[in-house]
């Protein structure tokens, strides 16, 4: 129905942390190990998932900071994993990232103004004399004052910062932009802010997101699609008021009732998982979930579930579901 | 419209902004806490003394004037072991040399070789961390290695080989000082470039396209540059003290410069006749060091790398 | 009434001025009950436990106020009494599992530590009662993990040990600040449902701070809103999410996207952001960022005011007519909120 | 653990061909020629030319090297030029007399700078602070040689309370059996030479420990500032425990971490420290001896003593890194980036 | 063992305390005067000094025969001498002990074989006691080299086949002290030798204490850590007579020198040379710097050396006259090498003589530059001749004139620093060796002065007096003009 502006094939990432006296690898870390899935054009596609299952590592080879261990990403159809460096850096310009931590994204040394016209700059996408035009303007989208240009990060709040960190990564007029958990640092009154100008950002501009954060009520607000994210794998996709009414896997039925309600008359019943996620660095056999899986069935712990389509557009690796 | 809406906010920052302060550059910023750090004026008034004594005297020098009590290298035989009196401030030495006017010299000295010293080892320890801190790999490696080996010998011993293989001299001196630091330089450099490029920003300057030399240029080094400076400063400091050891040991610079570590090493025979030719070069290297310990350890709290890098 | 703290005013005395962190509030804590305190970070909630605990660090103090507890002033009480009451009476876990707990100490020893203080029993019996502790808290096999230093455990558990070992002495009265905050969704949903059953078991009363209206709104009987130091509203959980009075409480529970919330519309913001502590508005510390916000309320400080059972600080409720007449603006909203809160 | 100690001493065998190269460079190539001096007044140069042939002194620099290297391999280091002596045995005389004053200035040096520092760092600001950190400031300003000659002027010259020189009375010099004369008296019950020994190394120990004791304290306050400030301090604090013990058993046991590498690493530099101190005090110990040996170009003894104390050197701090691990549980070696 | 048992008490001990550690204790294998004072209380030799000058006595020889020709010397030994390891001292020993100082057996490290033994072509054991020294040509000054401490005394051959040919950890003499042990860097032990041959020594221990530093020294000294220390300089007199100790003071049989480099202009023109020497005030200068414990030097050789004359006198301060010369010869810069330490004939350190120097020769308009050097640098640059003045000295081996003045005709230029070259002055030189002792010998040897003064090859800088100090309760304390201190007849009450 949507034209596909990414399709990640397989896609993994496993660190190397210890290696032998040769300096062979003994140990790696799965940090994602063989995701499949697609981002329309246009659209936001949430990533959910607890803290360490992969989601920024996920992001971060995306944007080129990582090199995948394996699997293709082909973004408008071209393979971007086996490019050069120096080719592969040419399409950095479509795809920018923004960070989680608006503290330590931004170069404590550069004002604001420089840090917004640097992608322009380096990129040559503008004359040298329109470039201080274009940095107004883009603040004046993310919602800060021409004046405030020439100032240090130092001097700004998390979530004015933040909308730095967005205006840096508009200034290259990007296709997608992978936004890294851009709110859960800030403040809950300050959120809302955030959150409202990446909706408007994406409508005024025609963007594409891959929105990850931890929690499902965030990304639910943004998101048209959401996938769901458990020790480097994902267990689930499914567009958003589908997933959220129909959850599937018992991960994201677990994740969804953890969220606490806003309402004290609603209190519902709780699935409370059991213990903690297991290691990525030897994660369980079979499906990773069975070992705080509450609906296990026999053969979980020995044949890894396969990922697959059991409605139309909702995918769910469980061995559950036929 | 949405535009129109988070323009909202827009307007609401503007007056939050207010708040924040008038912008200000990371110097100015860095000024500002030193001058709250009593300790560090102190050290900086100090250091200014000094290069006030220091320059002024080179001048002078230069331009055949004599703005110093006394020549301070001639000698008069006839005034030798003058006690400190109206005349001769901090007496006479053996030779019959004003001590007072030779202290004033020596500052020039002490804090040439101090720089010079810093200079040399800061510039190519510097290049080496950087290299291996962004480069990381077998460069590291190898980088590294080396600069284990260097700090695997006491410095101190190091710079009497290199002395004595080099020969005496000030020239020599600035050499020896500077090459057996650089390892030190190298590896601050190198930690510091390694935890900066852990920050998100330099991913971020990744993001955009930058390339790596820019990164390094643009966005590590500006980040490390303060670390630099503290270490620096804290370097001239013990850059005097080792240049006083190699003058104690009679390795120093070449005679008649009035070193303090040659004027103590000298006096060594003399302590009990006249103990302030002993007393007084060593109260001059210990308040020039002071001074840029001073000095150092302000600047490395008003930087505070906890509050500012990360 | 277990704790009553009485116009409470903590300050920090800087450089730059005088940061007034917690600025006379006052609430009580019956026994057995949970009362959460919310608001935005900074707004002092940290500070008012540590006041309670006597835990606070150089430049802050207590400037003024009582901290009755069991009718007993806790600020007037010495040292040596108060270590009495520390951990044994009055327990507290910290928002950073990660670092709340000595890493060079077994988990055995650090929570022993705390048993053998309080309680004239031998090493022995000391040990059992912490494995029993850490069983009671859910750490399977907890005989053996509690060999375990804390780097070995994950976030979770160790969060559950610092639990543990807050209620070993059983305490009376369990001081929890955002105990959760860290913490993944679904942990967190595990160390809530410990809290609770912890609260059935022990009877204890508990005061929970958290930012997170969600947490509140799960697990507190009552609940204190504070913005800038100050408390601005306090009702029981029902009638705060039913009707909030505030104009802050209610731009917080606009703001936040909820679950069971459909509608795509965009969220209500509170616009502008905190105000820095060393430069307060004149007035009333929200004015500036509510959309209520009329001449006088940059002027003059509103008194909290106490109105049917519940307390808020805010002009609009001045007098009960103008409160209705007031909350004509806030009413849609109100009202809306009931529906699944949606704001235009 | 074992698997990485053994790693660990592997890679010291690169550092210390590394070492021996760098020194060989120095000394071999671009130092004085030491004939004349070992060959004294009445030396020809026909003497001097035979003398530099029969020490392989005409070799190309490469096979001087591997001449040397073959040698130190099968545990001979040479013979001094100037004392004729076995390099080896040069050092082991001199040794134990550097490892007991550095030692002693190491304990000195460390106990008082952990009581100063973790002073310093609880009454933070009040005027034991400040004194503590001047004193510190000047500790690490003033050149040690100084130090320890006014130490002498004051202590053996005016009050005449301590020995200024040397490591003992002879009359009293205990028998050699670990060449330190506080064990050695000790063990052979030789009381008054225990106490003469003592007497006789407190002045260079003190001088040689004032730096290292500054660079502690500063780091002990700084390191117990930061521990101070941890959660888990605050948490002991909530438990109700005795604020001694909070300050002991939680913020020192931590705070001491870094401060023993330190330590480690003071260690190493007071080797060096020792080079100056020794002169001073006319310690009989190794660094004094290479000063002199660096001078004569007695171009064996300089090569052996620098590879005993770069292997001394990166001994030990495999050492501060093993108790670092026993400190520390969070250490696991396998991960751990030399 | 038995180091326990015999450990020192300080009552029958002695304690010296010098500047440094010797070299070692191999009397063919060292060369520092360190090393002689403690060597001379171990060893001894033919012949020995008399304690007041540098004439000749019997020592392990009783008598001794010079040939007609001057190439035979016959000695007859004293009997029943043993070796500290209780071997025999005779006539083979002797051999023994010269032969390992000839060709073949000698090594470049003997440094001084050739200077001790350069005539001789050969030992014969005659008898027991009696041994026989043949010269290739006759040698005046072999008698009083056979009186050294350096080469000349007797070890005990088993001692030297045991040990490689290399005693200078282990020394066997036959003197009146034996070694006992050897702390490095910290002292040398001796004690008394029961069996000795002669008067027995009073002091039961002697120990060599090694402190380098003077003033450490004079602190040791009044401290009571030492009985007699050397090496001091005139700056610590007082402080020691102060503490009510004694100063020991002797003439010094040494010369300290500036040497001017003759062999490079201007310097190779003696009216430039002597110029320079006119500019400086050598008695002032002395007295200034050495505070009346160096005198003035009137010529190279000591005064109380044969040969000495009062009539030699170096050219007189006159900077004047000096300035003028050196303006006409347009001298207006030098360049001056010197060494950082102090030397035995130079207490205060080459560096401070040549500040000293370079002040004297502002006054007349010459710019000196000064690089310093430690010694053994310094040594290879006064070999590679890159200066126009040097520093030096030379300390007397054997109480010969020879000894001093043929440093001016020998061709190494780490003798001859000076470079000085005269085809007179070598031809007398030679003259005096084959000369016996007396008049006509000393005559020479004035001349030879003579010539160096007018010539102004040297400017005699000072003569260093030997400056000890010692406790008031020490007896009969001496130093040799040679630099040894035996210690047999000293007492301590
Ligand atoms: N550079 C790296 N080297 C080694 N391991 C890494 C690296 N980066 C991430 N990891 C590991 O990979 C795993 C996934 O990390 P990632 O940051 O992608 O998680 P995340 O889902 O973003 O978690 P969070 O919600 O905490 O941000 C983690 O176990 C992490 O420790
Ligand atoms: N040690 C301190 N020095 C100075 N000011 C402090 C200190 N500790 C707290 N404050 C100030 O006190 C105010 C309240 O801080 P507090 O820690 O209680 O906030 P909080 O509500 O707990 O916030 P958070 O949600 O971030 O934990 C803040 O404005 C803070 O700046
Ligand atoms: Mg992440
Ligand atoms: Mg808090």
């Amino acid at each position: 129905m949507n034209e596909v502006l990414m399709d990640i094939q397989n896609l993994s990432k496993h660190f190397i942390i210890d290696t032998n006296f040769f300096g062979k690898p003994v140990t790696a870390l799965k940090a994602v190990d063989g995701v499949s899935f697609t981002i329309n054009k246009t659209e936001a596609f949430g990533l959910v998932g607890e803290s360490g299952c992969g989601k920024t590592t996920l992001g971060k080879i995306l944007v080129n900071l990582y090199r995948p261990t394996n699997g293709k990403i082909l973004f408008e159809g071209k393979d971007l994993t086996v490019l050069d460096e120096e080719k592969r850096r040419s399409y950095c310009k479509d795809i920018q990232m923004i960070f989680q931590d608006p503290y330590a994204s931004l170069n404590p040394r550069m004002t604001i103004g420089d840090i917004i016209a640097e992608p322009i700059v380096i990129n040559n996408l503008l004359p040298k004399n329109k470039v201080e035009e274009r940095v107004i303007y883009l603040l004046n989208c993310v919602g800060l004052a021409r004046h405030q240009r020439n100032r240090y990060p130092h001097e700004f709040s998390g979530g004015q910062r933040q909308r730095v960190g967005i205006a840096r990564a508009l200034a290259v007029e990007p296709k997608l932009i992978v936004c890294d958990e851009p709110v859960s640092a800030l403040d809950v009154s300050i959120q809302a802010q955030v959150l409202n100008l990446l909706s408007d950002l994406k409508e005024e501009f025609g963007l594409t997101y891959l929105f990850i954060a931890h929690g499902l009520n965030v990304v639910k607000h943004i998101s048209d699609r959401v996938g769901v994210m458990y020790l480097g794998k994902l267990v689930e996709i499914a567009p958003k008021k589908e997933l959220y009414a129909n959850p599937m896997h018992p991960y994201t039925q677990a994740l969804l009732s953890a969220i606490p309600v806003i309402n004290p008359k609603n209190k519902k019943e709780r699935i409370i998982l059991q213990g903690d996620v297991p290691s990525p660095i030897n994660p369980p056999a079979g499906c990773r979930f069975c070992s705080r899986c509450f609906k296990e069935l026999d053969q979980c712990k020995h044949h890894e579930p396969v990922f697959k389509e059991v409605s139309p557009g909702h995918f769910v690796a469980c061995h559950l579901y036929k | 419209m949405k535009t129109k809406d988070s323009s909202n906010p827009n307007e609401n920052s503007l007056q939050a902004a207010e708040y924040v302060e008038k912008p200000e550059s990371q110097l100015k910023v860095m000024w500002e806490t030193l001058r709250q750090n009593k300790a560090a004026v102190v050290g900086l008034i100090i250091i200014a003394f000094l290069v006030l004594i220091a320059f002024t005297v080179w001048v002078s020098e230069l331009m055949g004037k004599q703005i110093l009590p006394y020549d301070p290298n001639y000698s008069d035989m006839s005034k030798a072991f003058i006690h400190p009196n109206s005349t001769h401030w901090f007496g006479t030495d053996q030779l019959g040399r004003d001590m007072f006017s030779r202290i004033l010299d020596g500052t020039k000295i002490s804090l040439f070789v101090g720089v010079a010293a810093v200079a040399i080892s800061l510039t190519i320890g510097v290049i080496l961390g950087a290299v291996a801190g962004y480069r990381g790999g077998k460069t590291d490696t190898v980088i590294m290695r080396v600069m284990d080996m260097m700090l695997a010998i006491p410095s101190i011993l190091l710079a009497i080989a290199f002395m004595a293989a080099l020969g005496k001299g000030l020239d020599k001196a600035i050499i020896a000082i500077g090459l057996v630091s650089i390892p030190e330089y190298a590896r601050i450099v190198r930690g510091s470039i390694l935890s900066v490029k852990e920050n998100d920003f330099v991913q971020a300057a990744k993001v955009i396209g930058n390339k790596s030399s820019r990164i390094i240029y643009k966005h590590i080094l500006p980040n490390v540059i303060s670390v630099i400076v503290v270490r620096a400063t804290l370097g001239i400091s013990s850059a005097v003290l080792d240049t006083a050891a190699l003058g104690f040991l009679g390795l120093g610079v070449q005679p008649p410069f009035a070193e303090w570590g040659d004027m103590l090493g000298r006096a060594r025979g003399f302590i009990f006749t006249a103990p302030y030719t002993l007393i007084f070069p060593g109260i001059a290297i210990t308040i020039t060091v002071l001074a840029f310990n001073l000095l150092g350890d302000g600047l490395r709290d008003a930087i505070d790398p906890k509050s500012r890098i990360k | 009434m277990l704790l009553e703290v009485k116009n409470l005013s903590t300050e920090f005395k800087l450089k730059r001025g005088i940061v007034k962190a917690v600025d006379n509030i006052s609430f009580t804590i019956d026994k057995g009950e949970i009362l959460a305190i919310v608001g935005e970070s900074g707004s002092g909630k940290s500070v008012t436990s540590l006041s309670i605990m006597g835990l606070l660090q150089k430049p802050g103090r207590i400037a003024n106020g009582e901290i009755l507890f069991k009718s007993q002033d806790l600020n007037k009480m010495s040292n040596k009494e108060l270590k009495k009451i520390r951990g044994n009476n009055i327990s507290m876990i910290f928002q950073e599992p990660m670092t709340s707990l000595n890493p060079v100490w077994r988990i055995k020893d650090q929570i022993m530590e705390s048993i053998m203080t309080h309680m004239q029993i031998s090493k022995k019996e000391a040990l059992a009662r912490t494995i029993e502790m850490l069983d009671t808290v859910g750490i399977p096999s907890a005989a053996q993990r509690a060999n375990d230093f804390p780097h070995q455990m994950s976030g979770g558990m160790r969060q559950r040990v610092m639990t543990a070992m807050a209620l070993a002495c059983e305490p009376e009265l369990l001081i929890a600040d955002e105990p959760t905050t860290a913490l993944d969704v679904t942990i967190q949903a595990q160390i809530l449902e410990l809290l609770y059953r912890m609260r059935e078991k022990f009877n204890m009363a508990v005061l929970l701070i958290t930012h997170d209206l969600g947490v509140v709104s799960e697990a507190a009987d009552r609940v204190i809103v504070m913005y800038c130091g100050k408390i601005v509203e306090e009702a029981d959980v029902r009638s705060l999410f039913e009707r909030p009075l505030h104009p802050y409480t209610v731009g917080l529970l606009q703001s936040i996207p909820q679950i069971d919330d459909d509608s795509d519309e965009r969220l209500y913001m509170i616009k502008g952001m905190v105000p820095n502590p060393l430069n307060m508005p004149s007035g009333c510390a929200f004015s500036d960022r509510c959309d209520h916000s009329t001449e006088r309320c940059t002027k003059e400080i509103p008194e909290l005011r106490e109105m049917s059972g519940r307390k808020v600080r805010c002009f609009l409720y001045e007098s009960e007519s103008i409160t209705c007449g007031g909350i004509g603006a806030t009413s849609a909203s109100v009202g809306a909120m009931e529906g699944g809160l949606a704001i235009k | 653990m074992l698997k990485y100690i053994l790693k660990r001493i592997l890679m010291l065998i690169p550092v210390l061909i590394g070492v021996s190269i760098i020194v060989f460079l120095i000394m071999r190539v671009f130092s004085p020629d030491p004939a004349p001096i070992v060959l004294g007044q009445h030396a020809t140069q026909q003497t001097v030319d035979a003398w530099r042939q029969a020490n392989g002194l005409n070799d190309p620099i490469y096979l001087q090297y591997f001449n040397y290297l073959q040698g130190a391999l099968t545990g001979d280091l040479g013979t001094s030029y100037y004392t004729k002596t076995s390099v080896t045995k040069e050092i082991l005389t001199r040794f134990p007399a550097t490892i007991e004053l550095a030692l002693v200035a190491i304990v000195l040096a460390s106990i008082f700078g952990i009581i100063i520092g973790v002073i310093s760092a609880v009454k933070k600001n009040s005027i034991f602070d400040n004194a503590g950190m001047l004193l510190a400031l000047v500790g690490v300003s003033m050149p040690i040689f100084w130090l320890g000659i006014l130490l002498i002027i004051l202590f053996s010259g005016v009050l005449h309370w301590l020995p200024s020189n040397g490591r003992i009375d002879p009359l009293l010099q205990p028998i050699r059996v670990t060449g330190f004369y506080l064990v050695d008296s000790l063990m052979t019950g030789n009381m008054d030479a225990f106490k003469d020994a003592l007497r006789h190394i407190i002045l260079p120990a003190s001088a040689l420990a004032m730096y290292s004791m500054a660079i502690i304290t500063r780091m002990t306050r700084s390191s117990m500032l930061d521990t101070l400030q941890q959660d888990y301090i605050r948490t002991a604090r909530a438990k109700g425990i005795d604020e001694n013990r909070v300050i002991v058993r939680h913020a020192l046991r931590n705070g001491l971490i870094p401060i023993i590498t330190v330590i480690g690493l003071q260690l190493g530099s007071l080797l060096g420290g020792a080079v100056l101190t020794e002169t001073v005090f006319s310690w009989p110990g190794i660094g004094a001896y290479t000063v002199a040996c660096i001078l004569k170009s007695d171009f064996p003894v300089v090569q052996g003593v620098v590879l005993l104390v770069a292997t001394i050197f990166v001994l030990m701090n495999l050492l501060v890194d093993v108790v670092y691990g026993f400190l520390d549980p969070r250490i696991k070696y396998s991960k751990k980036e030399v | 063992g038995s180091e326990g048992s015999t450990a020192p008490k300080a009552s029958d001990t002695l304690i010296y305390a010098q500047g440094a550690e010797p070299r070692g204790l191999d009397p063919a294998l060292v060369d520092d005067g360190e090393s002689a004072k403690v060597m001379s209380n171990i060893y001894e030799g033919l012949l020995k000094y008399n304690q007041d000058s540098t004439k000749v006595e019997p020592s392990l020889a009783k008598s001794w025969e010079v040939s007609p020709d001057g190439l035979t010397y016959t000695f007859h030994l004293q009997e029943g001498v043993k070796f500290h390891d209780g071997t025999d001292f005779n006539a083979e020993a002797v051999k023994f002990n010269i032969d390992r100082q000839l060709p073949p057996q000698v090594t470049e490290d003997m440094p001084y074989a050739p200077f001790v033994y350069g005539s001789v072509k050969n030992v014969e054991v005659v008898d027991a006691n009696t041994v026989k020294i043949n010269l290739t040509s006759p040698s005046t000054p072999l008698l009083n080299n056979l009186a050294m401490i350096m080469g000349a005394p007797v070890i005990s051959p088993k001692a030297l086949k045991e040990n490689n040919n290399n005693v200078n950890q282990v020394p066997v003499g036959t003197g009146p002290y034996k070694f006992v042990k050897w702390e490095k860097d910290q002292n040398i032990v001796l004690v008394r030798n029961e069996e000795y041959w002669g008067t027995k020594a009073i002091t039961k221990n002697v120990i060599f204490k090694f402190i380098k530093d003077n003033s450490a020294r004079v602190v040791a000294l009044n401290n009571g850590e030492a009985d007699i220390i050397d090496g001091i300089d005139s700056t610590v007199v007082k402080q020691i007579t102060d503490a009510g100790n004694k100063i020991f003071q002797a003439p010094g049989m040494n010369i300290n020198y500036m040497a001017y480099n003759a062999s490079k202009k201007p310097f190779d023109n003696s009216k430039v040379r002597a110029a320079i020497s006119q500019a400086i005030n050598v008695p002032e200068l002395v007295k200034s710097l050495y505070q009346g414990y160096s005198e003035p030097a009137n010529s190279i050789l000591p005064t109380f050396v044969e040969g000495y004359d009062k009539s030699i006198a170096q050219v007189s301060y006159d900077p004047t006259a000096a300035a003028k010369t050196l303006k006409e010869a347009g001298v207006t810069s030098v360049h001056m090498i010197t060494y950082t330490n102090p030397r035995p004939y130079n207490s205060a350190t080459g560096q401070s003589l040549a500040e000293a120097i370079q002040g004297y020769l502002s006054k007349v308009g010459v710019t000196v530059t000064i690089d310093s050097f430690d010694w053994t640098t310094y040594k290879q640059k006064v070999k590679a001749g890159d200066f126009d003045l040097a520093f030096y000295g030379w300390i007397g081996d054997n109480g010969d004139p020879d000894n001093f003045l043929n440093l001016l005709s020998v061709e190494d230029p780490t003798m001859n620093i000076a470079r000085y070259k005269n085809e007179q002055f070598n031809g007398l030189i030679a003259k005096g060796l084959t000369i016996p002792a007396g008049a006509d010998r000393n005559a020479v040897y004035t001349q030879l002065e003579k010539i160096a003064a007018t010539d102004a090859a040297w400017l005699p800088i000072s003569h260093a007096q030997t400056l000890c100090a010692y406790r008031p309760n020490v007896e009969n304390f001496y130093f040799h003009m040679t630099g040894i201190t035996p210690f047999a007849g000293v007492a301590k009450k």
